[in-house]
């Protein structure tokens, strides 16, 4: 079986500074996977690398065994993996339920389509409608995206994320920013909206980490020290080295 | 000022958009012309002279017909053709058989055809065109139609008058021509290598060229060429701000004989050219001023200068086309069938206060004229142009000029 | 929230077939231009029509662009000079245009405006923003200068013209008459508007919207931002082309005035005038921006001081336009408190009109001193014959301008407070 | 060769009057995001003003005071203006610019009217600096060219040597980061707004005499000037002195160098249709550089946005 996403000897860098050092990393179709480590370790940027926002200086990123190099987001997007961003992006000053309905066009095959009406599609509409209710937002639907709530938009955010219907999903840090509460209903809404789909998230909270994810990997200085499923990792003695350090330096 | 009334915009709404008839007892003539924007000094300036021909002219000394007199009414048309006929649609619907214009070829070329096309359409609302300023050649040659009439001498006529007096001098034997890049500044080139070629075979054309108009910002280069060409004399159809950059830049990089032109004159170039261009700015034009040629003529200034001491006497043809309309209305006897109007007109012989015999060729409807050329000086000027002291003096005059010059016209009456 | 719920039944049951509450508003327009003629008889009234008729066309499809898909571009004229031009050509190809009912010709004017877009869209639409603005200034300067360089095509600065009237008698009428004309113009309107709405329902033109928002995250949703501005940027030039193909068929001539900077800007002013945000907005700025440029330019030397004043105006207050204006009474409307407003409004916006037209006024007096002639001193300004030596006018319009500031002024605070109540859901509804 | 330096002089006269435009315009342009459509106009309003005081206080008064003036103005405009409008985008920033430069030009055709004002150089500076194989050089281009220089220099020395220079820098590169430090950015804003127009006052002062003062003269210099700030590219002042001088100089050589199309065309190995007046591509044939010298900058601004979207010397995306 061919993994979902495989990763082999990733390295970035910025000018001089080497930012993502030789990551290898395999991730099989179904599996939840959590990529965690301290601050600028470059979580993000491994993120950006393999959904093709940036160019890798040197490796492999394949998608389902095809490889991904120089192709564009657009492109990879239509091979079946779709991403989440840190900082909230969606289409501020549409409706909720267009941005959704957005999201859903290219994946129900109406591409460049300027010969049929998307309010006449029953299928786009009752499939927005349905996305709408999995992330519960259907009393907002006719609002623009701009004024909802920030758990609202996070909550959108996955919810355009998911709705193209890719296999891989790639969730960066979807917990950002959130109280308590908020973070458990966005936890359950992922679980939810994932179920059946290889899931690939950045995530600080190790809270979300651990009650979500089958395996974790840890990322440290641009190289992956440990990956396994959460009990392995948690006694890692590299991990807690990698940690602990983290916290002693940050006390300096 | 404008003579339009002005009103509130609801009445405005209802007085345009709805088709006002005529007075009985006054004959308007359409001044459609620019009236804002960048050559909105020019348009005005005529409009006023427009206002006070008629008023001195014709309404003052008992009007035409019985009494009916003459109201200039201007339409901004913002120099853009498709104004143009909008205000020209606006005009006829108002009642008005007489439309004036002079500010662009390309104008009178959209206006001209128009007139045409609605003079075949609407046979029952016919207007005339009295062109006093537009002197692309094509409107009395190929593009012409018997409701256009030209009051100016068309750009080759000008040419052929220029070219005449150049063809005396035998001190010329290089010439430079250069113009701005449209159909005007071509015709201008066109017309002087082939009237300097057919008179003084010996003068050299050391350069002929063409300059994108209204952008060029510097005239540093072509003045270079012009000077290190060793050119005697330059001709250039030029106006506006491309003639007084191309102007100034030459006198100031040491250019020394005479330029002549068609536009250099009025609307604040005199002004601005001043001292510099003294005895090097030579006109080919029509009109005399200075001297005055007739003790009317000098009367007929200074009454403007009065009324308008900000305003030009810049364009004295537009007297002779007042003139010249009201006694084709009295000869034809009625202001309202513009065809008779303008069979009087045809082959209508008059004399003007500006010296000299006017004749309305009716082959083409090309006024024939005497021709000037005249020179920018400060010496012997009793009219100034701009109160800048400096102003246009009389050298040399053909008289009738282009009185045989061939027309492709082939004119279709109704 | 049965509301709500009710809302979206009804959406998704209209999304299913055309329902009288969306054919309404287009029913209506279409009246209206039936309508129009008889109560505007003169042919230079149908002849203003007609001008609003083609500046709303090329207006919508600027916002194509501008409000639609985020691309400020600064060279449209040329797609619809261009359109227009070969519309121009075709009346002047005898053989071919004998052949041809004029009602077709702006399809010729529509697909050629498109194909110059399919050329320049391919490079331009690349990027959005600066670069596109720019492309678009370069292209658009590019051609307007070719227009008076390659005389073939676009006959010089005299420009070409020909006679409509030779085409193929459409039902025995050749188009004789402006009133002929305006019904062509006028179902050209209606086909062409409801094209452009129509297209902004499209999957593509939902598209523009996501791009005009959010180009990276609609790349992220499979559809690459560069061929969704370019469809969108292609769409509009074909409507650009028609708009040209109707300004040949009314003015039967083009110039280099169709193709050149001034016309491009002046299609921005329109489009957001009357607001980017709304798609009868450009309808609303070509409506008013005709209505001030052939009238108001009768009526004063100075009425471009006055549109360039209420432009300025506009994007510093009301960045919506005057669609955007319009449309923020909806919520008042829909809580049933628009009544509340009409007092404040008169108690304000009665002196700050009158304020403007005061100073416009003393504007006018203060102008017809500078430049009017020795002894003309006499002026009319609102029906009234005054002279500008006699110092009263001048007092009065000062002071009833000053008096309408103040006024104005002191009744602002009672307005933005009516204004904040009456967008308040107090829940008591009937 | 004689004629090429002289043209290289008159070309650096050119670019270098450009240059004093588009560095304020880059610096308002690469720090505020705004593209300022009305640069022009204050380059209209500071030769009108000059010719204005000069009137009353000669022309070396004008040259002090009018860019003071624009410059007031130009930060007024910024302050109760553009501020305002800055909430809303980009987009309707640079829109609100456009109605300005339209507003501009009817204010000033409202107060000094239409005609072309009568605006002259000094008499001091009249008469010819020096002379190269019979083409004189204007004691005025001389002068120009070192208050040009002078200018750049002072700028120059602001912001590599000042701390405000030091803070503007910064800011033309990354504008959230020095507001995240602390610095009153509206101010600063408004200040590059008032010197930048400033700056475009000095170029219509000392501009107005030699290309005439008009109401035309902001529409002429207008467009041009962006397509100087985008060739050199976004937030390089340095970027922006090279792209003035190729356009000072490449419009210069094609105006003084016939380069004719059907030489170029035979050259490549077409043959001229003869007779050519009936050809389709008779004005193609006819093409002559003159002709064409000014829209060039354009054609070479398209050219560099397809192929280097960040223009000559831009770090940043347009």
């Amino acid at each position: 079986m061919t993994a979902a996403l495989e990763i082999t000897n990733l390295r970035k860098s910025f000018g001089q500074t080497e930012i993502i050092r030789g990551v290898d990393l395999q991730i099989m179709p179904g599996e939840r996977h959590a990529v965690i480590g301290p601050n600028g370790a470059g979580k993000s940027t491994l993120f950006n690398l393999i959904t093709g926002r940036f160019p890798q200086t040197a490796g492999v990123v394949a998608l389902h065994g095809h490889d991904l190099k120089g192709k564009a987001p657009y492109e990879i997007n239509r091979m079946g993996l779709s991403r989440s961003f840190q900082i909230t992006n969606i289409f501020p000053k549409m409706t909720v339920f267009e941005n959704v309905r957005c999201s859903l066009l290219w994946s129900m095959g109406y591409r460049y389509s300027f010969w049929n009406m998307v309010a006449r599609s029953r299928a786009l509409n009752e499939g927005a409608e349905a996305i709408l209710e999995q992330i519960n937002l259907q009393r907002r639907r006719d609002i623009p995206a701009g004024m909802l709530s920030y758990a609202e938009q996070r909550a959108l955010e996955i919810g355009i994320t998911i709705a193209g219907g890719a296999d891989v999903i790639m969730l960066d840090e979807p917990t950002a920013g959130m109280s308590h509460s908020e973070t458990d209903y966005i936890m359950d809404l992922i679980r939810d909206v994932t179920e059946g789909k290889t899931l690939v998230m950045v995530e600080h909270d190790m809270g979300v980490v651990f009650g979500l994810a089958d395996r974790i990997s840890v990322l440290v200085y641009g190289e992956i020290i440990a990956t396994g499923t959460p009990t392995d990792v948690r006694a890692n003695p590299r991990v807690q080295e990698a940690y602990l350090g983290a916290a002693l330096e940050a006390e300096h | 000022m404008r003579k339009t009334t002005r009103f509130g915009l609801g009445a405005v709404l209802a007085t345009v958009l709805s088709a006002g008839a005529g007075y009985a007892d006054t004959i308007k003539i359409a001044f459609i012309d620019p009236l804002s924007g960048p050559f909105a000094s020019t348009g005005t300036n005529g409009l006023h002279q427009y206002e006070f021909a008629a008023e001195e002219l014709v309404n003052k000394k008992g009007g035409v017909l019985d009494g009916d007199t003459f109201e200039v009414v201007g339409f901004d048309n913002k120099i853009s053709p498709k104004e143009s006929l909008i205000q020209l649609q606006v005009a006829i619907d108002q009642g008005i058989r007489y439309i004036v214009q002079g500010n662009s070829s390309g104008v009178a070329n959209a206006l001209t055809d128009a007139i045409e096309k609605h003079n075949r359409r609407n046979p029952d609302d016919r207007v005339l065109f009295l062109n006093y300023s537009a002197v692309d050649p094509a409107l009395t040659n190929d593009k012409c139609n018997f409701w256009h009439f030209r009051f100016d001498a068309n750009a080759d006529i000008k040419m052929d008058a220029l070219t005449d007096i150049i063809a005396e001098d035998d001190s010329i034997t290089k010439v430079y021509v250069i113009g701005q890049d449209y159909s005007f500044g071509k015709a201008v080139s066109a017309a002087a290598s082939r009237f300097l070629g057919e008179k003084r075979p010996d003068i050299e054309i050391v350069g002929n060229e063409l300059h994108p108009i209204g952008k060029v910002k510097d005239f540093t280069p072509y003045s270079r060429k012009i000077v290190s060409s060793g050119a005697d004399v330059i001709i250039t159809g030029n106006w506006g701000a491309d003639m007084l950059n191309l102007g100034k830049s030459v006198i100031e990089n040491g250019f020394e004989g005479p330029i002549y032109t068609y536009y250099a004159a009025a609307d604040g170039i005199t002004a601005a050219f001043g001292e510099q261009g003294k005895d090097k700015l030579r006109l080919v034009t029509e009109g005399q001023t200075n001297p005055p040629p007739t003790d009317t003529a000098a009367a007929y200034i200074e009454a403007f200068k009065a009324k308008y001491p900000d305003g030009n006497m810049s364009q004295t043809r537009i007297t002779n086309v007042i003139e010249m309309l009201a006694k084709a209305i009295d000869q034809a006897g009625t202001a309202t069938d513009v065809v008779a109007v303008a069979e009087a007109l045809e082959g209508m012989e008059h004399e003007t206060m500006w010296g000299g015999t006017l004749y309305m060729r009716p082959e083409d409807h090309q006024l024939i004229q005497d021709v000037l050329i005249t020179v920018h000086t400060d010496e012997d000027i009793q009219f100034d142009l701009d109160n800048s002291g400096y102003g246009q003096h009389l050298e040399s005059r053909v008289e009738m000029a282009g009185k045989d010059s061939p027309t492709t016209c082939k004119m279709r009456r109704p | 929230m049965t509301d709500t719920t009710h809302n979206t039944h009804s959406d998704v049951l209209a999304g299913s077939g055309l329902t009288l509450a969306k054919a309404l508003p287009w029913l209506i327009a279409s009246a209206f231009l039936l309508v129009m003629p008889f109560v505007f008889t003169s042919n230079s009234a149908i002849t203003i029509m007609n001008q609003m008729a083609i500046t709303i066309i090329f207006a919508l499809s600027y916002n194509m662009l501008l409000g639609q898909g985020g691309m400020l571009s600064f060279g449209h004229a040329v797609y619809m000079g261009v359109g227009g031009f070969l519309c121009v050509h075709i009346m002047n190809w005898d053989q071919f245009f004998g052949t041809l009912p004029l009602p077709v010709l702006p399809i010729f004017g529509g697909l050629f405006g498109m194909g110059l877009a399919l050329i320049v869209g391919s490079f331009s639409t690349r990027r959005a923003g600066t670069v596109f603005a720019m492309i678009s200034l370069g292209v658009g300067e590019l051609i307007a200068a070719c227009s008076v360089i390659i005389v073939v095509f676009f006959g010089g600065e005299e420009g070409i013209s020909g006679d409509r009237t030779y085409g193929l008698p459409f039902f025995g009428i050749e188009f004789l008459q402006q009133i002929e004309v305006y019904y062509l113009t006028a179902f050209w309107l209606v086909l062409s508007a409801l094209g452009m709405f129509l297209f902004s329902r499209t999957p593509v033109g939902r598209m523009a919207n996501a791009v005009r928002d959010n180009p990276e995250r609609a790349e992220f949703l499979g559809y690459s931002a560069r061929w969704v501005r370019f469809y969108s940027f292609v769409a509009s030039g074909f409507f650009a082309g028609i708009a040209g193909g109707l300004f040949a068929i009314n003015y039967e001539i083009l110039t280099e005035e169709n193709l050149n900077l001034a016309t491009s800007g002046s299609i921005l002013l329109v489009t957001f005038l009357g607001g980017v945000g709304f798609f009868f907005g450009p309808v609303i700025g070509a409506i008013v921006f005709t209505l001030l440029q052939t009238v108001l330019s009768l009526q004063t030397e100075l009425w471009a001081l006055y549109v360039g004043a209420l432009f300025v105006a506009t994007v510093m207050f009301f960045p919506g336009g005057l669609a955007g204006v319009l449309m923020m009474h909806t919520p008042p409307l829909v809580l049933g408190k628009l009544h509340l407003l009409v007092k404040p409004y008169i108690k304000t916006l009665l002196p700050a009109a009158i304020c403007i037209l005061a100073t416009a006024g003393f504007i006018e007096i203060l102008f017809h001193a500078r430049h009017a002639a020795i002894g003309d001193d006499q002026m009319t300004l609102f029906w009234m014959t005054f002279s500008h030596a006699n110092p009263v006018p001048w007092i009065a319009f000062g002071a009833v301008a000053l008096g309408g500031f103040w006024l104005a002024r002191r009744n602002a605070p009672e307005l933005v407070e009516t204004w904040h109540e009456a967008n308040t859901d107090t829940g008591a509804r009937p | 060769m004689d004629l090429v330096l002289v043209n290289l002089i008159d070309g650096l006269v050119t670019g270098l009057l450009l240059f004093m435009l588009s560095a304020g315009l880059t610096l308002i342009f690469s720090m505020m995001g705004v593209l300022n459509f009305a640069h022009a106009s204050f380059y209209m309003l500071g030769a009108y003003f000059a010719y204005q005081i000069s009137i009353f206080l000669g022309f070396w008064m004008g040259l002090l005071i009018a860019p003071l003036v624009v410059g007031v103005i130009g930060a007024g405009v910024e302050r109760y203006g553009l501020r305002r409008v800055h909430q809303y985008g980009h987009v309707p920033e640079l829109i609100f610019t456009f109605g300005l430069a339209l507003l501009i030009e009817e204010v000033v055709q409202f107060i000094w009217g239409k005609d072309q004002m009568p605006y002259e150089i000094p008499g001091i500076l009249e008469g010819a600096a020096f002379a190269i194989a019979g083409n004189t050089i204007p004691l005025y281009k001389v002068f120009m060219i070192f208050l040009s220089l002078l200018i750049f220099g002072g700028l120059l020395y602001v912001l590599t040597k000042t701390r405000v220079g030091m803070i503007i820098q910064a800011a033309l590169s990354y504008p959230k980061t020095v507001e995240a430090l602390g610095h009153n950015v509206p101010l600063v804003f408004m200040g590059v707004f008032g010197v930048g127009t400033a700056l475009a006052g000095v170029a219509g002062v000392i501009a107005g005499p030699v290309l005439s003062t008009f109401p035309g003269m902001a529409v002429v210099l207008g467009s041009i000037v962006f397509v100087t700030i985008v060739i050199g590219g976004l937030g390089s002042l340095f970027g922006a002195l090279v792209a003035s001088l190729i356009i000072g100089w490449l419009t210069t050589f094609a105006k003084a160098y016939d380069v004719r199309m059907e030489d170029i065309l035979t050259g490549i190995g077409f043959t001229k249709p003869d007779p050519i007046w009936d050809s389709a591509w008779q004005d193609l044939w006819t093409l002559t550089s003159p002709q064409i010298a000014d829209i060039l900058p354009y054609l070479l601004m398209v050219l560099i946005l397809i192929f280097r979207p960040y223009g000559l010397f831009g770090k940043r995306d347009a």
